[in-house]
This record gives structure tokens, C-alpha cells and sequence, in this order.
């Protein structure tokens, strides 16, 4: 075994201390006919050949290519500091903070992340963290269940498909109903969730409505009119739930201010790698009325018998290890140290490195905007957008795959993100954060506008058109 | 300040000054957000704390040294499997080819990426005898979730829907319960025999045609494998129900038990513990799920597939329409099944046969140095982990439990899981692992029986410990009475921005 | 075991045990070795220690954290410039192209690092304000032996062959007269002027025929610009004699003072101090050198050379025939210029200058507010570090400088560097740098000032400190008398290899 | 400045206390005629536009190369630990353990060090590190001057050219004499140090030398024989100076065996990445009774004052800071962090695995050699050799830049290693170590087959041939 410390002799000592010959001995309590023969994988592989594999496989992702993807996982620029301390043994071998005399490093990191997202959202009580976007989604719906006592969910369309769909798979679990709120289909406000509409689903008195879950920015890159949804869904007793990108949060109302009851949202623009999903940071963050209905991990300040100030977590009876069947969620492993991450990120960039970020995005989306528009792709919406966007491009999934060849990932085609969807057909929704480059961004306009110029000349618009076709 | 002076540290926000920091990201036009409503703007901007590199630098490593972690010393944590977390696997999770990658990245950009992880699918059905593996979920709790899910799935698309209940035993995780909850169903608890298995005449009289599943965790809780497991199952499927298995302990029996080939339904691996991806605190982990065939359909989407050219793609929406749909956003916490992977394939076959012997011997090897100071209430064969208990000390002395775990703190050590299972009196759940040498789990054996003998000798330093820890025993009532969950009071970054 | 237990650690032999290990390298064939000769063949294998990786890790965590460090708290060892080593700039040093590029590769495969390092160049020579700049030396003594063989090549290539003599302030770091003699010069010890500077009269009536270079420090050891530098270096070069600058101070004077503009002919300069590349724990460094128009053809070689077409190379062997040649092998510490490259971009014009203000500013607010407790030798606007001595608290109260260093770090800070030089009585030389915040220096003078007060009314307290680090003082006398150097009675590898 | 703290209000305060109304009057003692002004440099550089600057120059070096250079630099695999340890601030801020009380981290690493190296040398007393293996060699040879007050020094023409070269400048500034031995022209020792003219130099009563310098593995790959040059040497009174590779000490006799009182080297190869040339890690080694002459830093184990071991600095009456202008040597900031890399690689590693490092490049150069051959560029000495050999390829420059277009990186032509040395005009010095792969061979000796077909058809000889031209 690689890293095992035991010879021949050792083992020797432990089988005779045990008083026993042979370690098979103890396993004699495996029924003999449940009992598996050898693995069948292949023998170790010395770490100087896992290496080579490693770097092999590694080498077959491409991650050179000039790329417009956004939807809910960010590029960003992180600042090396941050991974060089959370390499560090004493934080990530860790494990949860039981004992908290020796585990005040992580407790009070918990503690400051809570305070750092508080300060983001706007809302006083914050989890320790939770699996990713999409599954903090999720339990922040069930909470409103759980406060209001009523089981039904309204979630805007425009919101990431992926975290709808997970917050469709929990419901299912809970016995809960979930319903979409439709998106205006075209005029000023099309790709923002249709307010009448919501009205509507509300008005619905014999199936009173516990949580309406809405996205700012949306997954089109649109901003909502938050106060409006807050304010709907408070008149129908229900409660509101933001889904929000924590970066935009230095330049953007945050949830606190406008009404929401509960944040939830991604926490991967906060330093944390692309890694192909996960791991992520799921924030989930709510008012403090509402604070014995979150699930996961509090950490609490207090003090220790001589009065020292000191951390520790705190109203456990929520969570299953106390409450078994009775818990707020079964979450025990959580994303302590994505949470960690993202603290440090935010002590490293700071306030206003964390708005400049922000305003960086939105500086070069205007900047790709306006080249793609030239290269023949109009935005497709009118609505105001942070660093997000979607441009109409005729044919947008071949395309799409025609300036893969050429180096560029050209955003996901919209119709791929929410099939089905009035007037998205043909889009792309791009995305630019502070690391687009504007030659990345011509890279992707030369080449979309000989793409379009060899597909087709019947002459798309050149100019940005507001509403769907 | 490290190795001296005061180990406490002032908060990030007691740190801040307003105007420090900055120099890392170029400034925008200032016009950047003029498109940008008014109403949609942040009116005040957040109050984050202002530090310069140097004290970000300074808090975090003085914060870290606060802790106490594998990397510095033995962590017994039952249950959690607390063993060496080997540095290539850090490496590997960091190569730009696998930290970069977008998870909306086409497949065609990912081919390494998903190479990856269908080798790991097929290694973990291999090692846990199952037909098929989902590795999605993020951790334990969330495996469970899903396996319990696809449960209710499999009944409900037998139109077997009366199953409503779901059977576990009284020593199991919390997370058990808390998940049968979660996805609908009604907990039925069952009580431990006196050999501390399951009671299966008890068992036997709650199974039936409400049972929709058993979740067993297997070896248990207390470290002991269910013999009679094949007679569990057994009854399992003949009342129509189905047996998932919590495979949080998986690391004791690794080439020995394969829980589908045993005839188990469903079960959750946690990387986090028997492939040793690090617990980073408290997370981030991955709970792969491994099904038998019947319950393929419903696995969540997406999966890997692998075309007949070698070529490797994502499911697209809606091609396995049984599924239970997504339990999360994107693919799975990659970076810990990188990990995973790296560690799998560092230990091959015969590797991860070792870790299991390894981590029962030296389990069992702790249990027959306990046995004459402390009570083993379960004194068999153990597997990775066992029960002690401090109760017949507690009768003699006053002593519990919680302050033996105290004092081990100031004997140098990390206490192992206390008060847990539940089941047993002032019980302290002691997981060596594979990877503490000899000498180690012989220093530990000595603090535990020298703790044993000063809660005689000497009870009130027992009781009173830690003194030697940054802190001693927190007021954890006022902390909850009171909650302070949040810095307050930093006034905002409103100072205008450094250059 | 980090945050509780024994903090000191046994050695790594005592951590061996026999057959531990492996498992990272495969195993070559049994006979890779067969070709070599019986006689050149190691008998013994060597009895290296045998850890497995777990125990190498918490062997070298928990050693590292008897350490202090800038990364832990304030460290202001005057002379050593202890600031705060930007994190990017480790980062940089690692990128595969930089790191995993070999000395041997021909120029075609190295133009990324020949590019960085003929810019770098070229920003010495701007700061430095000299004519050239080789990167070859490795610290600041290789550069100071570079430097003074330089003036000895150039004074025999015009027959000046009776100048055999080098001037050194008395208030110099011991590297420069142990260069003069390495180079094969005669120290001539130049005596302190009352107000620190060096001594003009005595300068001038040791200056002569004889003198082939006079090495200043500037700003000196004792933190304070030689004010009369001007005539130093008018009188010097009337003497026929060069002038060396000793640029290990130079953080102090960033954009204030460039010593080539100035008239010095050569100068070192110390990237471990100036650009912030860390120190390591006693290296690595570098130490470039700067020249004027004079001594270019005497530069080490192989210089990095621009070709017409925007490509570079090294020179090739023999291009410059004057060169006096290698002073090392391959072409210098890459690593650490790169780190030195990525710091002196960040800064730019500005913030090298802010660099040097905020040095200055901080050094002098430190004697400001120490003035009161501690004499001020020399108590005038210093520059980034200043001399502070305890001679007449010793007087009344026989605590020595030694023993408030040693108090200092019972309050958690570095003690300053203390006896240096040797011609202040009890001095104390504090080099506060520029990345200290306010509160960090206000915490330092109240700890000064505070131990000042105990030396009066508990001077037990301050004789015996440390009190709260790892270990009390040493016993150096016998460490020098009985000197154990290195390990004995490890028995030897000599345990089957283990797979 | 991008990483300061102090703020326009923490200026004013400073200057409030000292009393002045400006900085600039801090420098008002910088005479006014010397004064510089502002620097000609860029402006400050935003880390975000810094990172993309490395990372594009670190893009222009060729890092990805099928590679056979050695040469005193060597390739090898390090394990991942070795470097993640070494990122500890702990370790890397921390300055020489002058106050051993809060160093004892450092103080022990290097006495293991010392202590590491004293068994794979066979020597006992070894410093704490010096530059690189040419500064050490050098050093080395002065301290066979300042022992034996002699003033000549004989060098080996296959120690590596660079140490020569720094040797003869160290000698040249101390005024003494540096005589290079030449190498046996032909023959079966062909390519080693000639002993006959060593023994004609050692003759000269005249001029007594103090040191005679080879190198075990010669700069040509070869074994020499060390026990016979150290007896020569010895019998002349001189001292005996071997240059070492510390890999292949795991395998090969070490110096304190075969008569050596000094061993000098490079330690990059004990887990030191290449860097182009540095920081490395320069090794001396001494018997005991040359411990007064040793330069640079020695740590020695004692006890403090409550009899606890502890590690401190000793025979400090050696050093520059104490001695000044008579220590042993100049040596002040050396190569600390170099020594703990090279500790923890041996650590890491362990025996075992050092000795299937050393023997696996041993196996690989077999390989190598035959596959060369076998391509029309057999070997040209026939001496023994660990793992770098000299190959015939006719007109070697030529081929080697046309390989390189290839993409391999086929080893140095030692016209420009050895120039002038008889026998070596048409050679390529090649290396293999554990991390040459038999793709990379393939790929060197296909090549090379191709450019030896088409350049020329009277062909060379196709099997080893001994001996020079
Ligand atoms: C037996 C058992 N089951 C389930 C879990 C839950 O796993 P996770 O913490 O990864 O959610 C744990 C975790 O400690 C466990 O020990
Ligand atoms: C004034 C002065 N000169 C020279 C040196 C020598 O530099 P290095 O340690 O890099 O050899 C130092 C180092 O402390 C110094 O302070």
C-alpha cells in the first residue's frame, strides 16, 4: 500500500497482541457465501506512472480556447494567494470543527464567511455552506414549505434549467408541487419572468403558494424586477427567494434590500476553480425569523470558561446528527472548504477589487456586445443585463459548433438552455467576466462574421433588435 | 503570531482598514455600469473588510494553525475515517486541464474530463459489486438522497405505491433518518440486538408491504459487520422492499464484501472517507451511488456514455426518461472524483485490499489494548472502527466520556467521535484508519489508559481539560440562547478606492 | 502535533522504520545496474530514513511551525529588509515553462526566460542607475566577490597592478572584507565618524596609490545615507581607485538615489531584500550586479544578448574575451529573478518609490516612538532602519540587548537584529519595511517600550525569556565545544525493498 | 503600492509623530546634486494583467520537448509532496535562524540536512549549503589551499566545464593556480582523467598542490576511478576533491569510501526543479579534520537551558559575520529552502526509492544506447557509464538543431560541451533518467535514423566502437 506505514513485523505485533495468526480472522464474521473474491482492477501504479497518466488525460481537455460560456459557472481571475493558503494541511485535512478546542481556526472561518456573505445578501444568517447552486436552490425552497407550511413552489423559468431541475427532484422527494412561472415572450421586458403571469399562478387561493423562486441576474443575463416579485409573493403570504451570483452582489440591490426572504446561489465566482461542476459553494442565506428553518451548519461567536472569545457551532438541533428524522435536511458534509475559498477570495480582492470584477464584466459584455452586433448578431433582448447576454445567430447550434474548429466557445446556444422557449431558437447566450480579453473578443467576432458571411448572405440584421422574432 | 505570542486571532472585519487592498484587477471604465438601472444597483456598497495581502496572508495561516488536522496529528474520528489524504491527489485536482475545464464546456472539449470519470464509474461498480454508478452527488447525505429516490421511483413505477416507509436501525447515522424524510418517506426505527446488530426478529415484524426500503449501514456504526445480513436481505426482497446499503464504511471491507454482489440494491461510497479525498473542514466530499440493474433507468442525469468510436459524451435531456432528473447543478464535485481517482488508481487491486486489512488490524489492535481500561461494549472482532465507553468509569469517578475527550486534546491527540451512535453509554467511537503507524496508535493506547488512570487518581484534571488547547470548553448554551452568527458593525467600504 | 502536544519533533531517523515507504517510483529491471563495475558500486546502501509519506508531511508541518516567519508575524531584522513575498510571485516561478526549462536547452527553446531576464536587466540598470547588469550572482556576496574581481580585472588590464588594497567602513556586513579577501585584497578597516557616517579624514589619509576600491554601504548599516558621498566618490576616483556600492539597502532609496547616476561604478543589488523574494530560511537569493560603461567587458559570462530580430541568446564562450569569466554554473537563479521580475512589474515606477517612502516613513515613526525608552545612537532621519541600543539600560539595570531580544519574542514579535553592527554598544538594528500597517508597528514599539519598563522592575523576567517559545536559550557553548553535526546510528537501509 | 498598508491618514500620522510635514524631508540627506529623479519604469501592473504577462513568457519556452540534456541539470520526478511542503510561509518567509528559541524548524531541517548528506557522501561534516555545484567546487578547492597552504590546484578536464570555469575565477581572485589534467585520448579509459599525467603533475616538487579535483560521474557520463586519483593525490600531500551527483551516491561508492576529504556537487537533482540553471543547491562535504576550513553555515544539535534538544547554529568563528576579513569564506544568504527541498526528496522517497531513481536511469540509458546504436549512433567510449553516454553522430551541431525541429532535444554536442577535446567533435552527450519514457527514445532514435539516412549514405559504423577516431 502506498502510503501505509505497516512491515511484515508490525503486523505481526498487532496479530499477536489481537491473539490471533492471520488477519483473515477478522473477517470470519462475513458470511462465507457473501463473502468477495479478489478485486478485479488493475495492480498499483507507482505515483511517477500515475502522474503521466494523470497529466495525459488532463492534456485531452481543452481549456486553451477563447470562451464565452457563463450560465452559472464563472471565469475569473483568482488571485494565487488563495489556493497557496487553503494548500495548507491544517485546513483541508481537517475535519468538521466537533471539537472546537482545536478547531478554532475553521470555526472562526466559518464565522467570517457567514458575516462576509450576510454582508453580500443583505441577510443576517447564513449556512456554513451547502453542496452547489443548484442544491442550495433546493433546500431554500423546501424551507419555505417548512415555514409556511404549504407545499407549493412557483420557480421563474429564468432560472438556471439545472437548478430547477434539481429543485424539481427534491420536491418530487418532499411531495411538493412545483410550477413554472412563463418569461415575457417578447417587448421591453422579454426574457424576464412574466409578472402578470405570476399574479396569476398566486391568485390561485385553494393552492396557496409557500416560495417563489426567482433569479438576478436571470440565466438569460437579464436583470429582474426583483421588488415586484418580492412584493407579489408577499401579498399571496408566500415567501420570496432570490437566486443570486455573488459577484454581481458588489454592484447589484442585494436580496436583504429588495425583499427576499431567502439567497440562494453559486459561490464558484468566489475564487473557486471551474473543475467541470464541482466542487462548488452553495449559499444559502435567509432573515432571521427564519433562522431555525435553515438547514446546515452555524457557526456561532461566545466564549470560552475563561472568557475568551471563541467559536463554535451552534443550534445543532436542526441538523440530523441531533434530529435524525426531524431535521431541517440530511446535509452532514457540506463545502467548508469552498466556503473557506471564497473568504479568502474576498479578504484578497477586497471591496472594491470585488466591484471592479463586477464592473469589468459588465465593461467588456458592452464591449462584446457591440462586436458581435458589427459580426452580424444582434442582442436578442432589450432589458437591461449585467455580463451576460443573448445575441441571435441564425443556425446558432451549427455555428456554434463551426467556431468550436476555430478555437472559440461561443456561449451555449439557447436552445440547448431552455428548449422550447419562444424566440430562443437562434440565440447564444455569451458571457465576458474581467478575464475576456478584448482579443479573445475579436477572435470571436472575425470568426462568427466569415461564419455567417460564408453560410448565408441573405443579410441578417445588423443592428440590435429588442423582442423575439 | 505562529510559534509565539498570542494564538487568537482578530477577525477579518477587526483586521479591515478602510483603504487598504487593491492593485490586483485593473479598473474599469468608469462609465462600466452607467447601462446598468438605478433600481437594480446596490445603493451602499457591502461593508467588506479591507486588508492588505500581507494580512490575509498572516490571518489564515495563523487561523490554520489553530486547527488541529491529519496533516499534524492522529484524528480517530469514528466514522469519518480520518486517514492520510496522499499530496499527488492535490496535485492531480489542480492540473489546469482538469481545473479549468467549464462545465458547460461541449463534449468534445472534455474528452479527459469524461474519460475520467467513466473509468471511475466502472472502478466502483467493480468495487462494490454494483451493475452501474452514479457519480453526482456531492457528498454522503446527498447519495442518499438520490439512492432512496430512485427507491421511490422503482416503486412508484411498479404502481407499488403503498410503500411508504422506510426501515432503519437505531445505531445508524443521523443522516439515514433525515433522508427518509427527505424524500417522503416515514422512518420505522429498529433496536440494536445485544450483539449490536440488527434485531432481526424486530426487524422481521416491521418489514412488510408498507416497507419501501431498508437502509443499512453495513459494517454498522459500531464498527461490526451484520452477519446476518444475508438473512436481512433475504427478508428485504421477499417482502418486496428494497436494501440500500450506507456505504460510509466501506474502507473495513474493500476486496472482502462487494454490497451488490451480496445481493444489496443500492448503496452511497463516500470518497471522502474510504478514498480519501480530504474532509477540507468539513467538506467538500462526493457520495457516488451504485445501483443493481433494476435500478439503472432512474440513476440522475446526466451520465457518462461512451460512444462506439471510444469517444466519451454527457446524456443529453430526457434520454433516460425514468431518471429522477438532476440532483445538483452540472456533472458532480470533479475535483474530488479526480482525487478519488488518483487515489484508486495509486493503490490498484491488491492496494485497497491492504487498506482494508490494515485499517481492521489496527482497529482491533486498539480494541485489545483498551480492553482492560476502558469497557468494549461489543468486545469481537471489530472492523475500521469500534465502540469504548467510559461508563463504568463515569459510575467510579464522576468522569464522562466528553472529558477524556478533552484530555486527550492535551495529550496531543484529536478525541475520537463521542456520543456516538447514540446507543451506547458515554461511547467514544476510536477509527485508527490504514495509515497511523504503529508507534502512533501505541501512543494514543497509552494517553487513553493513562487518561483512565487519572480519572481515578486525579479526577479533576480530567474534568477540567483542555489546558493546553488555544482555548479551554466554550459556552456553547450562550451561543445558542444568543446567536452572534455574524460580524456586525464594520462601517463600509465607502472610502474611495485605492490604486 | 500542531496545535496541542509536543511541539518539538523527533528527527526524521528517529521517524524511520525499517521498510516503510515506496510505491513511487516502478521498479527498474534487476539488472539495471549489471554493466556498472563491481569497484564503483556502493557496498552499503546509504541508511537514509525510511517514512512514509503520511509521516513526512506531519514531520514537516509540525517543524515548520516552530518557526517564525514574515508569513506569521513581524519580523524586522534590520539589515535583512523581512517584508511581506507577494504570493503571485511563487506562483510565477512555478509555471511548467519557467520551472521545467533546462540550463542546457539551446536559446531557440528558451526565449520566455531570456526575454524576462534582458528586461529585468534593463529595470536594474534604470534603478540602479548603472550601465549594465549581470544576473549571474546568487546573493549578495557571490555579487560582491563579482563585483570587486571585476575592478581587480580592471585595474590589471591597465597595469594598475600595485593596487592590492580595499577601503571598508568599519560599520560594513562582515561579506564585504571577507570579499576584499576572497578577491585576493587587503582590508583596510575605515573608522565611523561620530555622526555615523564614515570618517572623511580617515577615508582620505587611507585612500592612495595602493586603494583598488573603496565598498560603501549606502545607506549604511546603521541605516543612514552617507551624506558625504559626493566627496567619498570624487575622492575616490581621483585616486585612481573605483567605488563600490553595496546595494543590500537599497529599499530605502528607490527612485531617490540611483548609485550609478551618482558616480559609484559597481554595485550589488539584493533581490531578497529590494524584491521581496523570499528569503527561505537562510536563501536562496540573487544578487545582480550593476556597472558602468567601464567595467561591461569585465561582466561574468554569459550575458543574455538581443538579437536584431528581437530573438535572444547567451553569449557564446569567448565572445567577451575581458569577462572574468564564470562565477557559477549556468546562467544564474532563474527562479528567484523571475519571482524578482513578477514584484518590480507590479510596483512600476510608483510603487518602487512608495516602496522606499513607506519604508523610510515607517523606520523613522519607529525611532520616534522608541526615542523615549531606548538611546537613539544616532538620532537623526534615518532611512529604513535605524539603530536603537540598550547600553544605558544595561547600565542600570544589567539587562542586555541580548535579553530584551529574547523578551520580544515572549510578546510575539522577531527580535531585531542585535549586535549588528558591531560598532554600536548593545545595538539593536530595526528594519520595520514598508508592508507593516501602523498597528503592527505601534504593537512592536509598545512591546519595546514595555520591556524597557520591566528591565527596571523585574529584570529576572527579561534576563530569563523566553518564557513562551518551543525551547529556552542553548547551550552554544557546548553545541561549538562537542559539535554534533549530524545523526549517527541510523543502521541502515538494508530491509528488503518494499513494493 | 499593490501590497503596503498604509493609507493617506496612517501616513499623516506618522509624519505627525516624527514630527515633519512630508516624507521628502526624510530624504533631505541625500545631497541635492545626487538626487535622482522619477524612475523611467512602466506603471504598476495589476496582478490580473501580470498573471497573462508570466504566463505568456513562460509559453515561450519549449517545456514539452522529448528531452535528453543532462549535463549537471537533470530531469526527474519529484513527488507532489515535496513542493506543497515547501510552499509553507512557514519555511520560505523565514530568514536564517539567527534566534534559534522561534527557528527550531529550520534549525532541525538543515541538521538533517547535514546529516542526510553526510550519509550519502560518506563524509561527516557537511554545510548548510552553498550557491550550486560550480561555487561549490570552487569553495571546495580553496579549502584544500587554505589546509594545506598550497597555492596549486589540478583539475580534472571531465569535471563539468562550468565548475572549471567558476573555479578558475574563484582561483584567479585568490591568486592561486588552477592546472587542468587532460582525459585518456583513446583506448578503454578513453574519455577519463589520465592518471599518468596526474601523476606527472603531482610530480612537480616545485609547485606542491593542494587539491586534485575529478568528478564520479565525469562530465562525459563516465566512471572514473576515484580510488586511484585520491591515492595519487594523497601521496603528494594534496587533498582530494570529488565532484558527486547525489542521485547516483545511492548506488555508486561514496567519496568517504574511496578516499575523498571534500565532496562537492549539485543537489538539483534531488527534487529541485530546472529552472534554467538556479536556485540549486551547491554541496561540500569534509572528513572531520578539515571541519575548521568548511565554509559556510553548520548546524549542530545541544540542549537549552532546561535540557530539552535543540538545534543551533555553531562554529560560527568561521563566518563572515564573525570573522570578516578572515573567514573562511564570504558566504552569507546560501541556499537554505534549496537544502529542505532536497531533505524532504529524500524523505519522500526514501532509499529504496533513490536506488530505483539511480538504477532506473541506468536501465533507461541501456535502452537508450542500444536504440541509438541501432540508428547509426553508437557509443563512443567504452568505458563504464551510469545513465549519460557520449554518441557518434556525424556533423552532431547540424543533426542536433535539425532534431529540435522535431521536437527532440537530443542531448549536447560536445564539440561546444568539451571544445578542442580530441575524440569529441562528432559526439552528442545524452541522458536518461527515470522520467525518459521508451516513446521519447523512439521518437529520438526514429528521428535520427531519418536524419542520418538522408543526410549521408556512406554509412557510419552500425554497432559501439571504443575509442576515439
Ligand atoms: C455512517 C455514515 N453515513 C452517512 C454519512 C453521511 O455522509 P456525508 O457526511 O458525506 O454526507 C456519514 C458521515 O459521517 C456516516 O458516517
Ligand atoms: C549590508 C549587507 N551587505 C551584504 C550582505 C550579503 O548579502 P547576501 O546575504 O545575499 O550574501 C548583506 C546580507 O545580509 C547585508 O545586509
Amino acid at each position: 500500500m502506498p502510503y501505509g506505514p505497516h512491515t511484515a513485523d508490525d503486523r505481526a505485533r498487532m496479530l499477536a497482541r489481537i491473539g490471533i495468526d492471520a488477519v483473515d480472522r477478522l473477517f470470519d464474521d462475513i458470511p462465507a457465501d457473501l463473502r468477495s473474491g479478489p478485486l478485479r482492477l488493475d495492480p498499483p501504479e507507482p505515483e511517477l506512472e500515475l502522474t503521466a497518466r494523470l497529466v495525459a488525460l488532463a492534456g485531452r481537455n481543452r481549456v486553451d480556447l477563447a470562451s464565452f460560456l457563463g450560465a452559472g459557472a464563472y471565469r475569473h481571475w483568482t488571485p494565487p494567494v488563495v489556493d497557496q493558503l487553503l494548500l495548507r494541511g491544517e485546513w483541508y485535512t481537517a475535519y468538521t470543527p466537533y471539537q472546537p478546542e482545536v478547531s478554532q481556526g475553521t470555526l472562526q472561518s466559518i464565522y467570517e464567511y457567514q458575516s462576509l456573505l450576510a454582508e453580500l445578501t443583505g441577510l443576517d444568517v447564513v449556512s456554513a455552506s451547502h453542496y452547489d447552486g443548484g442544491a442550495a436552490t433546493a433546500e431554500a425552497a423546501l424551507m419555505t414549505c417548512r415555514a409556511t407550511r404549504r407545499e407549493r413552489l412557483l420557480v421563474s423559468r429564468a432560472v438556471h434549467p439545472h437548478y430547477r431541475e434539481t429543485l424539481a427532484t427534491y420536491a418530487r422527494g418532499a411531495g411538493l408541487t412545483v410550477e413554472e412561472i412563463p418569461l415575457v415572450p417578447d417587448g421591453d421586458a422579454a426574457g424576464t419572468t412574466d409578472l402578470d403571469a405570476l399574479g396569476r399562478l398566486l391568485g390561485d387561493a385553494e393552492r396557496p403558494v409557500a416560495g417563489v423562486v426567482a433569479a438576478q441576474p436571470n440565466v438569460l443575463g437579464l436583470l429582474e424586477e426583483m421588488p415586484a416579485i418580492g412584493a407579489a409573493a408577499h401579498a399571496a403570504g408566500a415567501l420570496f427567494v432570490a437566486v443570486v451570483e455573488p459577484v454581481s452582489l458588489a454592484v447589484l440591490a442585494p436580496p436583504g434590500e429588495y425583499g427576499a426572504d431567502i439567497a440562494a446561489g453559486e459561490g464558484q465566482p468566489l475564487g473557486i476553480p471551474l473543475q467541470y461542476g464541482g466542487p462548488y459553494l452553495g449559499i444559502v442565506a435567509c432573515t432571521e425569523p427564519l433562522i431555525r428553518q435553515i438547514p446546515g451548519r452555524l457557526v456561532g461567536m461566545t466564549t470560552d470558561l475563561d472568557g475568551k472569545r471563541a467559536f463554535v457551532m451552534t443550534m445543532r438541533a436542526r441538523e440530523q446528527d441531533i434530529r435524525r428524522e426531524k431535521a431541517a435536511s440530511n446535509i452532514c458534509t457540506n463545502q467548508a472548504l469552498l466556503a473557506l475559498a471564497a473568504s479568502i477570495y474576498l479578504a484578497a480582492i477586497g471591496p472594491h477589487g470585488l466591484r471592479d470584477v463586477a464592473a469589468s464584466g459588465a465593461a467588456r459584455a458592452t464591449e462584446l456586445e457591440a462586436a458581435l452586433a458589427a459580426a452580424g448578431a444582434p442582442r436578442i433582448h432589450a432589458g437591461a443585463y449585467l455580463n451576460e447576454l443573448v445575441v441571435r445567430v441564425p443556425d446558432a447550434g451549427a455555428v456554434h459548433a463551426r467556431l468550436l474548429e476555430r478555437g472559440v466557445l461561443a456561449g451555449i446556444p439557447t436552445a440547448h438552455l431552455l428548449p422550447g422557449e419562444p424566440g430562443l431558437e437562434d440565440g447564444l447566450l455569451v458571457c465576458a467576466t474581467e478575464v475576456t480579453t478584448t482579443a479573445d473578443i475579436e477572435r470571436f467576432a472575425g470568426a462568427l462574421r466569415d461564419e455567417l458571411g460564408a453560410s448565408s448572405t441573405n443579410g441578417t440584421a445588423q443592428s440590435p433588435v429588442a423582442g423575439a422574432a | 503570531m505562529g510559534v509565539v505570542g498570542e494564538r487568537l486571532q482578530p477577525t477579518l472585519f477587526e483586521r479591515s482598514h478602510p483603504g487598504r487592498g487593491g492593485g490586483k484587477i485593473p479598473h474599469p471604465p468608469a462609465d462600466a455600469l452607467a447601462r446598468i438601472p438605478e433600481a437594480a444597483r446596490r445603493a451602499t456598497p457591502p461593508a467588506l473588510p479591507e486588508l492588505n495581502e500581507p494580512e490575509v496572508v498572516r490571518h489564515y495561516v495563523n487561523l490554520s494553525q489553530l486547527n488541529y488536522a491529519v496533516d499534524t496529528g492522529f484524528y480517530p474520528l469514528g466514522s469519518c475515517t480520518m486517514k492520510y489524504n496522499p499530496k499527488i491527489d492535490e496535485w492531480a485536482a489542480r492540473l489546469p486541464g482538469f481545473a479549468g475545464l467549464h462545465p458547460m464546456a461541449p463534449d468534445a472539449v472534455a474528452q479527459g474530463t469524461l474519460e475520467l470519470l467513466f473509468e471511475l464509474e466502472a472502478i466502483l461498480a467493480e468495487i462494490s459489486g454494483m451493475d452501474a454508478v452514479t457519480l453526482q452527488p456531492a457528498a454522503g447525505a446527498h447519495g442518499e438522497l438520490t439512492g432512496i429516490l430512485m427507491v421511490r421511483a422503482y416503486h412508484r413505477d411498479r404502481g407499488d405505491t403503498e410503500r411508504t416507509e422506510v426501515l432503519v436501525p437505531d445505531s445508524s447515522h443521523g443522516t439515514n433518518p433525515a433522508t427518509a424524510t427527505m424524500a417522503g418517506f416515514r422512518t420505522i426505527t429498529i433496536p440494536s440486538a445485544a450483539d449490536g446488530g440488527v434485531d432481526v426478529d424486530a426487524f422481521r415484524a416491521a418489514l412488510g408491504p408498507r416497507t419501501a426500503a431498508i437502509m443499512i449501514t453495513n459494517p454498522s456504526t459500531l464498527g461490526l459487520f451484520e452477519s446476518r445480513i444475508g438473512e436481512l436481505l433475504e427478508a428485504t426482497h421477499v417482502a418486496g422492499a428494497l436494501a440500500y446499503m450506507d456505504g460510509a464504511n466501506l474502507n473495513a471491507i474493500l476486496g472482502r464484501f462487494r454490497p451488490g454482489q451480496a445481493g444489496f440494491d443500492v448503496m452511497h461510497i463516500n470518497t471522502h472517507k474510504t478514498f480519501s479525498t480530504p474532509h477540507g473542514g468539513g467538506g467538500p466530499g462526493a457520495g457516488p451511488v451504485g445501483v443493481r440493474a433494476h435500478l439503472v433507468p432512474y440513476l440522475p442525469s446526466p451520465r457518462v456514455v461512451r460512444e462506439d468510436d471510444g469517444t466519451f459524451r454527457l446524456e443529453r435531456d430526457g434520454e433516460r426518461p425514468a431518471s429522477i432528473g438532476r440532483v445538483r447543478s452540472f456533472t458532480g464535485s470533479i475535483g474530488v472524483l479526480v482525487r478519488a481517482y488518483a487515489y484508486l488508481r495509486a493503490h490498484g487491486a491488491s492496494g485497497l485490499a491492504e487498506v482494508s486489512d490494515d485499517a481492521v488490524l489496527a482497529a482491533n489492535y486498539l480494541r485489545a489494548r483498551l480492553r482492560d481500561a476502558y469497557r468494549i461494549p461489543f468486545d469481537r472482532a471489530c472492523k475500521h472502527e469500534f465502540v469504548a465507553s467510559a461508563s463504568e468509569i463515569r459510575q467510579r469517578t464522576g468522569v464522562r466520556t466528553l472529558d477524556i475527550a478533552k484530555r486527550l486534546i492535551d495529550k496531543g491527540f484529536h478525541p475520537p467521535t463521542i456520543y456516538f451512535p447514540l446507543t451506547v453509554e458515554e461511547g467514544m467511537l476510536i477509527e485508527p484508519t490504514e495509515t497511523e503507524s504503529l508507534e502512533t496508535l501505541d501512543a494514543f493506547a497509552d494517553a487513553l489508559i493513562e487518561i483512565a488512570g487519572e480519572a481515578a487518581s486525579d479526577p479533576a484534571v480530567v474534568t477540567s481539560a483542555p489546558h493546553e488547547a488555544p482555548v479551554r470548553r466554550l459556552d456553547e448554551a450562550t451561543a445558542a440562547r444568543q446567536p452572534n452568527l455574524r460580524w456586525r458593525g464594520m462601517t463600509g467600504a465607502q472610502t474611495p478606492c485605492p490604486d
